[in-house]
């Protein structure tokens, strides 16, 4: 099998599904001629023209909401937002239509749509051009809420997505976009929805996370096995909405300790969800306390490129965290 | 140097068309014209009823009714076909009998019944029916039309040509998302016919703190679509325009704005007294009561007669005590059916939800 | 003292900011010549005239954002959103400019505005007339949320919002305007933002909630002791951001019970942070699991009246977690 | 009855107005028109050497240029008052050095140092200055104009002449954002001057796509307010044009709204190569090279020396080197500095954050 990054997955994906199925069309602002401000579909305008893959005008409420509209009558949508520092025009559209629209008209009208949207900090982006944001829509029932860490699941959760009658939002990570390569076949394969992964067999404690931090996550957990023995089970989110509780708690039910990472900041991030569960299903299970490795409670990453440094979670931050897990 | 705008490119040539076909010269077929007036007739029968029910408290929660704009709905809805769809808002319930959503089905709403298209989860006015293609409504303002305004964009590029009548208020064209879906109607001249229903009200605001112009059709200028403002109580003007706008859609000639100008005779909704408004603008506009302006119309055309209303109201009234009786005896939705629909895996549902006041750990 | 609703309580709150500093003004849909949809505004375009009580236009983006202009611009806005469910098109305003001007302008450009908004469900509203959203803003760092569950509250936290120089959202619930009375002072006073109170003290557990379900958990909390002995204390969260975590914890470590009770659905529910903060800072405290009274998570709440009620918390269950976190 | 739309009520009268001031006929005075010419040379130069600077990688980040659309950006902003505001876009970084933020800030800006006016938060385009009442943009397209729309109110409740001047591209105007504030000004008809700066594209995306009218000063009629299009490479009409339109507002004319076609040398930003452009479109535009152009029409007016360019350039960039230089030895914000500024109190965000990754029951 050939190895992939993750961005050459997602636009393998997106060709794949648009060749099988004419109904796929992908719109956005310089989705076209650009092939995406990251190139994530570069070179599909040529392939199937204009009308399949349509630069919008800049108004990512429009971007969502025409594809609302198209899907209940029949077509399979795959809109981008640029950068989810710029979902909030498409708010409503989001929230309140895509993931209501089945839910009010009792399953007679339904939107099956993928949006892809560009997230995450660690690339020097500043302010408006890292956010994470994921909360919003994990928060929202009646969404599917996706977030691949590898190219191999970037791949098969956007085939599924597209494939899959619930409107989804697959978060991709722009730092992932181009730094880690894996095996991606080139046959058809899907991922399912709505099950995590164990990224890592281990037995002393339970790591969680996606996107980016999950790599980071796997980094620390291998070092917390060669310098410390300390055996980490690494679980990928994959899908953060609804969430795989099975998968978390089973886990934790064998590790009893449990670590939670991610790149958002603290208050309401998925990881809050998780530990409340645990806390509420596993409680037995527990012998130490949940921690949680996340960015501070500021209003976005600054620029400046210590300030970024000093947001982002770190292999070395996690591995503070797993010590002191194990330790306790 | 500066430089004048150009003219509004496309506006003339719409109101050029306009001449031809709406300026009286050749009267509707009277079947049509019949069709206009009982459908109109049928419309203010029902909501009249509705209000009546709800003072009862028959129903509960409320109920936006559009009395005084029945020239404007039935004008631009009557000639569409069950594959056109049309995008409701909250006041546009009416719009589901022109286009032919069972009474049953529209009394279950009103009554939050099983029975309902929506099997009782939206609120009574927000009727939508698959069947018809009538999008099921949020109460979210401007949020079908943006939804509608997708909906055209796959009857293009489906090659289909099937079109999409898009309601809203004046107070709707204010919103962002208004903006949006017009503005991207106008660049992909999509199949589609925006009508602003203008009652000069959006609850309690006066149109002249929404806007600073007075025709709002003057606003299709910035999308580069024709637009045109018209007497929204008179039946036979809309039904022009609106066909105008519907033909033109339906081969490809995009978008039109349409501006009809009419008036909503009571509150916002059933629990408006709306003292906010002049009672004499009130009576002006009752004194222009679509129905009695096109009863004079069939008169002219000697379409008349008044057996001929009350055999509309004998039939409608009786279909209507029906499904009134049909929804007040139909059951509402069990408790747990708040769990379904939330995905297209029902049953996975409900067991994620029932975790959700009963922690599994402390079941057993 | 005078009694007060909840409603009247608002309404003279922003009479009195109004008198006392001519900087405040009114913004939103019909808080004008009717007074607010639910008349919290009622007499003050009146008494103040339409220059500082302005009915502005249908759009929600704009109510925000221009308030934000002019508390730039040294006034203090008090702009309304007359139904949470509709505070999508504002959503930028709320959390990428007013959350973030002092943040990206260190500190040199403030917007210091009280954004009511009117939420929460148990009126037969339906599913776009009833909803919660706190969530999204709790989320956010740079805004205050407060959400006040009594009239006393009501007023002193709203007079503290439109005086405190940080971008507050202040949630109004719409089942407690005319469902609750109680003493309030008509001379001057505030309620300190950022501080949670206990409403009644216990020892058996600790039980918080705000808002509406605020009332029904004390009420529970009244039944335990009277039905059960159980004495249960009740902490009303007042401020949903930052988190008074401190008189969380505290009372925690004095019970070593916990049961959340919110209205929202379950899902990253602000439950969720408050469990992980105590499954992380006060786990050894801890004898039970924490459980959570929640809504399903189903996208918003339906209108029919027997769906409303299943979708709503009440006394009975939040009863039937307290006694199993007691039992356990 | 069809009617047709009201003529557009405001537009003809500020066309007419525009007439008067804007042809020609009276010369603007001399100084004016060499502290224009001065003052887009001073831009040009300043963005050319931080385009350098970037290429050399002295900077990280990214830069959006506004090289070519200097005469808009001088004509519209250069005779603002300090307590005027400017709502500046992710292209207007020149407009700081119009009004008359310090080189040394500005700079410091672009390399995210501890000096800058928001101590290295924003990217290194994205400059404000709170003293000068120049508002610290967002990235979000629009948002900037929504916030001076707000402040125009303020303007206006305070009865102060203050007025704002705020920029968008023709992209922005697509956005459901920039709808709401517009049709808000109109209304309550703010002091406020909207610039699109038309430079034909959004990133990749021509305006064809953007909007179906060529131009975009039509959208000014669906506000009910005065809308004209300009040459946006002819500084001394912008600066007619402007001026007319910032005195209306400043004496409680309202709001206007001017398009400047003009055009974007370079890519989207520094790392865009723009293949997506005709190579003949960004020649055509270099040919129309706002800068020569105004040294023409000083030399008309024999205004023009080449020792007088000498001077301006040969004083700039003196400036210009010595606020480099001041800005890379400036020091970077400390890493804890990221907890400083998200409320007024500032302490308690510290400690409230250190708990973020560091549980405290841990600590002990
Ligand atoms: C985004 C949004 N904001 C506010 C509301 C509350 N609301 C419901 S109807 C209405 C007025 C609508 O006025 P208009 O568009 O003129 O329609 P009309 O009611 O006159 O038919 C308002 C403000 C809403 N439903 N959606
Ligand atoms: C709401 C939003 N969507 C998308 C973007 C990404 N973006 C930044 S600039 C830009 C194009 C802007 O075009 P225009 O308004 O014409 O301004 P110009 O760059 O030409 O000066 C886009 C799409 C953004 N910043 N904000
Ligand atoms: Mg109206
Ligand atoms: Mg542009």
């Amino acid at each position: 099998m050939p190895l992939s990054t993750y961005i050459d997955a997602i636009n393998s994906g997106l060709r794949e599904e648009m060749t099988r199925d004419e109904k796929v069309y992908i719109i956005g602002e310089d989705v076209g001629v650009m092939g995406g401000a990251f190139k994530a579909t570069k070179g599909l305008i040529e392939e199937f023209g204009p009308d399949r893959v349509i630069d919008s005008p800049l108004a990512e409420g429009v971007i969502v909401s025409s594809s609302i509209g198209s899907a209940m009558a029949g077509m399979r949508p795959v809109p981008e937002i640029q950068f989810v520092d710029f979902v909030t025009p498409a708010m409503d559209a989001i929230t309140q239509q895509a993931a209501k629209l089945r839910y009010r008209s009792a399953g007679t009208q339904t939107c099956p749509l993928t949006l892809r949207i560009c997230y995450g900090g660690g690339v020097g982006g500043g302010l408006y051009h890292s956010q994470t944001n994921t909360t919003w829509f994990a928060h929202e029932p009646g969404l599917i809420v996706v977030a691949p860490s590898t190219p191999y699941d970037a791949k098969g959760l956007l085939k599924a997505a597209i494939r899959d009658d619930n409107p989804v939002i697959y978060f991709e990570h722009k730092k992932l976009y181009r730094s880690v390569k894996e095996e991606v076949p080139t046959e058809d394969y899907t991922v399912p929805l709505g099950k995590a992964v164990v990224r890592r067999e281990g037995s002393d404690m339970t790591a969680v996370s996606y996107g980016y931090t999950m790599q980071l996550m796997l980094q620390a957990a291998e070092k917390m096995q060669s310098e410390h023995g300390i055996s980490v089970e690494c679980i990928d989110l994959r899908t953060l909405n609804p969430l795989d509780l099975d998968t978390i708690l089973n886990s934790v039910a064998k590790t009893n300790r449990v670590v939670l990472v991610q790149e958002d900041h603290r208050t309401l991030g998925i990881s809050s969800e998780i530990s409340a569960v645990i806390a509420e299903q596993a409680f037995e299970c527990l012998d130490a306390p949940i921690l949680r490795v996340t960015a501070p409670d500021i209003p976005a990453i600054p620029f400046s490129p210590p300030l970024e440094k000093f947001y982002m979670p770190t292999v070395e931050k996690i591995m503070t965290a797993m010590e002191r897990c194990a330790q306790y | 140097m500066a430089t004048k705008p150009k003219d509004r490119p496309q506006a003339p040539a719409a109101n050029a068309g306009m001449q031809k076909t709406s300026n009286g010269q050749a009267p509707l077929p009277e079947a049509k014209l019949k069709q206009i007036y009982s459908t109109m007739l049928k419309c203010r029968t029902m909501e009249e009823k509705i209000r009546i029910l709800f003072k009862q408290g028959r129903f509960s929660g409320n109920y936006y009714a559009a009395v005084g704009q029945e020239a404007t709905e039935v004008g631009c809805a009557i000639d569409l076909r069950p594959t056109d769809t049309i995008a409701p808002s909250h006041r546009d319930f009416i719009s589901n009998l022109i286009k032919g959503t069972p009474l049953k089905s529209m009394i279950s709403q009103i009554y939050a019944k099983k029975t309902s298209p929506d099997q009782g989860r939206s609120s009574p006015a927000h009727c939508g029916y698959a069947p018809l293609n009538i999008i099921t409504p949020a109460s979210t303002i401007a949020a079908q039309l943006n939804i509608g305004t997708g909906v055209a964009l796959a009857n293009k590029m489906q090659k289909k040509d099937d079109i999409v009548m898009a309601f809203s208020g004046e107070g709707s064209t204010s919103l962002g998302f208004w903006h949006e879906a017009v503005n991207f109607a106008g660049v992909h001249q999509l199949p589609i016919v925006y009508v602003i229903q203008n009652n000069l009200w959006a609850e309690s605001v006066t149109v002249k703190l929404q806007c600073k112009v007075d025709d709002l059709s003057l606003k299709a200028t910035g999308y580069g679509m024709p637009g045109i403002t018209v007497d929204g109580n008179d039946a036979v003007a809309v039904y022009r325009v609106a066909s105008e706008a519907i033909h033109r859609a339906r081969i490809g000639g995009g978008p039109t704005l349409i501006e009809c100008k009419t008036y909503r005779w009571y509150g916002h909704s059933e629990i408006d007294p709306a003292k906010y408004r002049d009672p004499a603008e009130v009576e002006y506009w009752k004194s222009r009561d679509p129905l009695p302006f096109m009863e004079n119309y069939l008169q002219k055309y000697k379409l008349w007669s008044d057996d001929f209303k009350k055999q509309i109201l004998d039939d409608f009234t009786k279909e209507l005590d029906e499904a009134i009786e049909f929804a007040e005896k139909a059951p509402f939705p069990e408790p747990e059916e708040a769990l379904d629909h939330v995905y297209s895996f029902d049953i996975r549902d409900r067991e994620l939800n029932r975790k959700s006041w009963t922690p599994t750990v402390l079941q057993k």
